[in-house]
């Protein structure tokens, strides 16, 4: 079983206004030096089997049809690594 | 180590079970040996334990609350009283109505969204469990300080989860209170009320008769939600890596929930469904030990057939998860088929876990082990009881004696208009329209009145136009100073708010927020509030018909003021004959109903001003309120007055600026003789309402009051844009306006 | 002959019933569709009701936008016939692309309830005909996704083809571009909007107007006279 | 500057009604051998200037506290590498 993650972000031009409500929390919680915020959705799939190309091929095709909304929304496909960051 | 069997635990006494770390005391651990006749199994004591606590056993109120029934006023309303998952009234054509608050305090100051959102989810399924279609919520709730931070993360967010729950179910909100306090600073109050209604031949109980009779478990999968208890003992019986922690909030799913209303109903109208219990505290625990105490027989749970989200889940585990979105219902065996096919036709997951007995045991199963063999009544209904010690604090008289009749009054015009402006902007006095706002109130297409009017109101017939209205009220700052009376002050509020629209009050709900019953300060806050309240239902003739008790709500030794919160149902023939609160006809009469008396004692006034809480709260007059409401009711059905307001909070300056600037009409206002303008504008006497009477009609209106001995005195005209106290200031609506709708959007927005 | 206009019925769907009960006010004849029926039942017109359909979960609307009964209302809108979405219903017909543009989280985020002033910009819809052309209406508004995106282009394309037809008066409930509360498709079968006329078709209850009701008369009117 | 940054899942033992609610329309759509979805929030934050230890500290205070609430949610703390999966 593996994990494959669909990250999906609303498209540079769109109004984020939960980005920017994030943002405009940060100067009172004392954090500077964030210029910008956007936030988006992440999908964890978990996949039965090995994730080939054509499985990966068709989550592409499921995040271009259903998990985004292509008209306001990209999106990236990722077989998720083993962290690398800080985890809690 | 492996699975504890009632056999195993017959042959193994000396197991000693981690019954401390699940809450219960060494005589209740004791008692439950002594009921078995041997040591509980862990899946056992998993039952008992979260049965016998506070929020499941009312141990500490259950004396008390016995009142409510003893007390109880002869009713021919009452189809269904204490005890059941709400109270039934009958409302006429053949229609019945369920309605009943909750509390879900705890959880929402944890998690503010979900815990408020989770909260609508329960009481609505104890609606539906009574074969009801929910109509309508409301959510009477209590912050901390307005400008103090954490409100800012409370308050917003259990707003949001209120709305965000609500909406997505489709029941109009459609009233509430907001109170802010200090009091409630580490303790919110968020109770959440539901009204549901039907056809009296539709009620159904939580009962579970007939031998062979299928046990049907419904809606959301078990997953390892509320059961932090549990998994104590799981881990004591498996010790093996187990999450470590289980999570104290539920994420509520009100999608699902929605699906549960639809196919619970439609199983209802084909009359597939012999009992039935949503899963609420406890969850399984509760479902089947109460289904099978409260039916004939016996029950047989097979632990195995439950749907889980987790797989990892012990036995012990799965009987106390508190999952939302889960239902239990009681089906013929012919039947089961139907009643699976209507779940798999609005995609709700459906399992028959179990079977009603002929014996009286409740058995369950596990792996094809017996692993629970009790009497079902001695797990949900012969807990443990209390008769905790209770006096009269030693601080009370005191704070009697602190006498708000005695604080400076102002002593110009001038500091009288800016004091009502102090007033009419002051968080609590505030619109709350930003709150309202995020609630839909339309939806149904049923709703008469909602927020910001005196009662809610639900047109249930279309033809003939009979509707039902509800109102939920309560003061802590008056049951501070005097529990007794503050609690009927509660209840007199709500009804009188309930007949200021029209309706007749029918019957009551209550939730009851105190702080630790343990504190024997707040034992006597307690004990007395539910006396006054028994007692003022007596006089007022309004049954009480169910409720919820909230007890610790405190941070550290501090308690909230003690704050039972009164529901009110009433019913109205025609909605087309309801009374808002808004003036609309220039040159219509005002008149103010009732005794205006010096009583500043917990009055807003009080608080806004000098920051002061002290003295005694108004005095109650309960014939005088019943009287006030006849009158009021008769005028609204013979059209004699064309708005109404009732006067609590604020007194009478606040219910003019409300009606005027709703609307849109102002008002002149000429102090009574007999009274000085302050106390005319500020007073909180019980008992009063403000009326606009068409001319035409305002012989009729006077007599009927000087016939049946209710006062009621001149005091103005609808007239302008302005609220003019002659003699003394003018305010613009437009002023008033601006300072009463800017309040809380810049305090949280 | 009187007009059958279906409503579709989604799990999650809330105003359902009131827009059934709106259409019988406005003298038609209301059928119950459900989503997993590819079956219109043969109705003259659809209504696609508000509500949460899926819990407006992942999307609003992009779950149901996938139902059965999506691909027969796709089908026939396309050959003519009058599809009208209400708020949730709006959102799905964006998202099966029967309408261009997209629905977002209010600008505010938060769920806003209130009596909306609108201008009726577009009178020859099958939805509009019984409204004057810049008509001023009060309609209720109730969501939590209401606001309308779309690019440049396709914002200056329905501006020149008259397809705007509904804009906010007064006061942007929701952030939605160029004040757009409504649009319609090129043929003018095809409307969406997110206020709910289904709530203003009664002077006692809702909204207290009935400033809604023109919507289910125009739609009668236009299918009597068809028949 | 650099882009930082924060995913928030639900805690595996919380209820997941988005993600459930995407995988029963799976089948639907003809999505076979998905066997689990877990719908969260990704926040980018744009820093202004290096992101050394200090900044990450800060950030996963700031995620900690406020972009995730702990008591049903984790989340994750990452440095933003060039994408490596297939980009729309
Ligand atoms: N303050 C109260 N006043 C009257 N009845 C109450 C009160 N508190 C609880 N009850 C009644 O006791 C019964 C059990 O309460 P509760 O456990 O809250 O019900 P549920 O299991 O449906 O949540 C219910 O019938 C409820 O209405
Ligand atoms: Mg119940």
């Amino acid at each position: 079983m593996a994990r494959v993650v669909v990250d999906v972000m609303l498209k540079p031009e769109i109004l984020d206004p939960q980005g920017q409500a994030v943002q405009r929390a940060l100067p009172r919680l004392g954090f500077e030096g964030i210029s910008d915020v956007r936030q988006g959705k992440r999908f964890e799939l978990e996949v039965d089997g090995p994730v080939d190309d054509a499985v990966l091929a068709r989550i592409h095709e499921l995040a271009d049809t259903f998990l985004a909304n292509t008209v306001i929304e990209n999106f990236t496909v990722k077989v998720e690594e083993p962290a690398v960051g800080a985890e809690k | 180590m492996s699975l504890d069997t009632v056999e195993n635990a017959a042959k193994t006494p000396d197991v000693e079970l981690p019954w401390a770390e699940l809450g219960l005391k060494k005589d209740e651990y004791e008692r439950v040996v002594e009921i078995l006749g041997r040591r509980p199994t862990g899946a056992e004591l998993a039952m008992y334990s979260v049965m016998w606590s506070e929020h499941c056993s009312y141990k500490s109120s259950k004396i008390h609350l016995r009142q409510f029934g003893e007390k109880a006023p002869q009713s021919d309303a009452l189809l269904v009283g204490i005890g059941e998952n709400a109270g039934v009234v009958d409302v006429g054509q053949g229609y019945a109505v369920t309605f009943k608050v909750e509390s879900h305090n705890h959880p929402s100051y944890v998690e503010p969204y979900q815990g408020a959102a989770t909260g609508v989810g329960g009481i609505v399924r104890d609606i539906i469990a009574m074969g009801a279609r929910p109509v309508a919520v409301v959510d009477p709730l209590r912050f901390g300080a307005a400008d103090h931070p954490d409100t800012k993360r409370v308050l917003p967010g259990v707003v949001a989860g209120i709305g965000g729950y609500g909406n997505c179910l489709g029941l109009p909100n459609i009233g509430g209170e907001v109170v802010f306090d200090a009091c409630y600073q580490g303790n919110p109050l968020v109770n959440a009320g539901a009204i549901g209604v039907m056809r009296h031949e539709d009620i159904h109980l939580a009962k579970a008769s007939g031998p062979g009779n299928k046990v049907i478990m419904y809606g959301a999968r078990t997953g390892g939600d509320g059961i932090g208890g549990a998994s104590i003992l799981a881990s004591e019986t498996f010790d093996d890596a187990k999450p470590s922690k289980r999570p104290a909030v539920q994420v509520g799913d009100p999608f699902q929930e929605k699906l549960l209303i639809e196919c619970t109903l439609e199983a209802f109208a084909e009359k597939l469904v012999v009992g039935i219990q949503d899963l609420g505290a406890a969850g399984i625990s509760c479902a089947t030990s109460e289904l099978a105490s409260n039916g004939s027989g016996g029950m047989r749970v097979e632990l195995d057939d439950v749907p889980l989200r987790d797989s990892t889940l012990s036995p012990e585990e799965i009987l106390m998860s508190e999952s939302q979105e889960r239902m239990c219902a009681v089906v013929e065996p012919e039947k089961v088929a139907r009643f699976l096919e209507i779940c798999e036709k609005w995609d709700v997951i459906a399992t028959v876990i179990g079977e009603v007995t002929d014996g009286d045991r409740l058995e369950i199963f596990w792996h094809g082990e017996k692993i629970v063999d009790v009497d079902p009544r001695t797990v949900a209904h012969e807990g443990p009881t209390y008769e905790r010690p209770y006096a009269r604090p030693a601080w009370q008289d005191a704070l009697q004696a602190d006498d708000a009749n005695k604080l400076p009054r102002p002593s110009t015009s001038d500091e009288l208009k800016q004091q009502v402006l102090a007033l009419v902007s002051s968080p609590n006095q505030a619109s709350k329209k930003w709150i309202t706002s995020q609630y839909d109130h339309f939806v149904q297409g049923n709703t008469v009145l909602a927020q910001p009017e005196d009662s809610g109101m639900i047109r249930i017939d279309e033809e003939s136009g009979l509707g039902v209205a509800i109102a939920t009220d309560g003061n802590g700052r008056y049951a501070k100073l005097d529990p007794y009376h503050g609690a009927q002050l509660a209840l007199a509020e709500a009804y009188r708010n309930v007949a200021t629209t029209g309706a007749k009050p029918l019957a009551i709900s209550d939730c009851l927020n105190f702080g630790s019953p343990e504190d024997p300060d707040v034992m006597w806050q307690f004990v007395e509030a539910i006396r006054g309240l028994a007692d003022a239902c007596q006089i007022l003739g309004t049954p009480v018909t169910g409720g919820n008790v909230s007890l610790y709500n405190q941070t550290g030794e501090a308690a909230i003021h003690p704050t039972p919160v009164v529901a009110v149902l009433g019913v109205i023939d025609d909605v087309a004959r309801r009374t808002p609160v808004a003036f609309s006809e220039e040159g219509q009469l005002l008149y103010l109903l009732g005794d205006t008396r010096e009583e500043f004692g917990g009055s807003a006034w009080s608080q806004v001003v000098h920051d002061h809480l002290g003295g005694l709260p108004p005095q109650v007059d309960l014939e005088r309120e019943r009287l006030l409401a006849d009158i009021l009711i008769s005028a609204s059905r013979d059209g004699m007055v064309d708005a109404a307001h009732d006067l609590s909070d604020g007194g009478l300056i606040q219910a003019v600026v409300e009606s005027a600037m709703l609307g849109d009409k102002g008002a002149r206002l000429i102090v009574p003789d007999g009274l000085d303008a302050f106390t005319f504008l500020f007073s909180e006497s019980a008992g009063r309402a403000v009326v606009a009477v068409p001319r035409s009609e305002e012989l009729r209106f006077t007599d009927m009051c000087g016939a049946r001995g209710l006062p009621a005195t001149r005091i103005g005209v609808v007239d302008g844009d302005a609220v003019d106290v002659q003699g003394e200031f003018a305010l613009s609506l437009e002023e008033l306006r601006e300072v009463h709708e800017a309040t809380i959007p810049a305090l949280l927005a | 002959m009187t007009a059958r206009i279906g409503v579709v019925t989604f799990p999650g769907s809330l105003d359902d019933r009131d827009t059934q009960r709106a259409i019988r006010l406005a003298g038609a004849e209301p059928v119950a569709l459900w989503h997993k029926d590819k079956d219109l039942k043969q109705v003259d017109a659809v209504v696609l009701p508000g509500g949460f359909s899926y819990g407006d979960y992942l999307r609003a609307g992009a779950i149901s936008r996938f139902s059965p009964v999506m691909e027969s209302v796709v089908d026939q809108a396309k050959a003519g016939l009058p599809v009208l979405g209400i708020c949730n219903g709006f959102q799905v017909l964006t998202e099966a692309h029967l309408l261009p543009g997209a629905m977002l989280g209010n600008d505010h985020l938060h769920f806003i309830c209130r009596d909306q002033k609108l201008r009726v910009e577009n009178t020859d819809t099958a939805w509009t005909a019984d409204y004057t052309a810049g008509q001023e209406i009060h309609i209720p508004l109730k969501n939590m996704d209401g606001r309308y995106v779309a690019d440049e282009h396709t914002l200056d394309m329905l501006e020149a083809e008259g397809r705007v037809a509904f804009r906010y008066v007064g006061f942007n409930p929701n952030g939605s571009l160029r004040d757009i509360a409504g649009i319609t498709n090129e043929a003018g079968n095809v409307v969406g909007l997110m206020p709910h006329p289904e709530h203003a078709v009664e002077p006692l209850v809702g909204s207290g107007r009935t400033d809604g009701l023109p919507f289910f008369t125009s739609i009668l009117k236009k299918l009597v006279a068809a028949s």
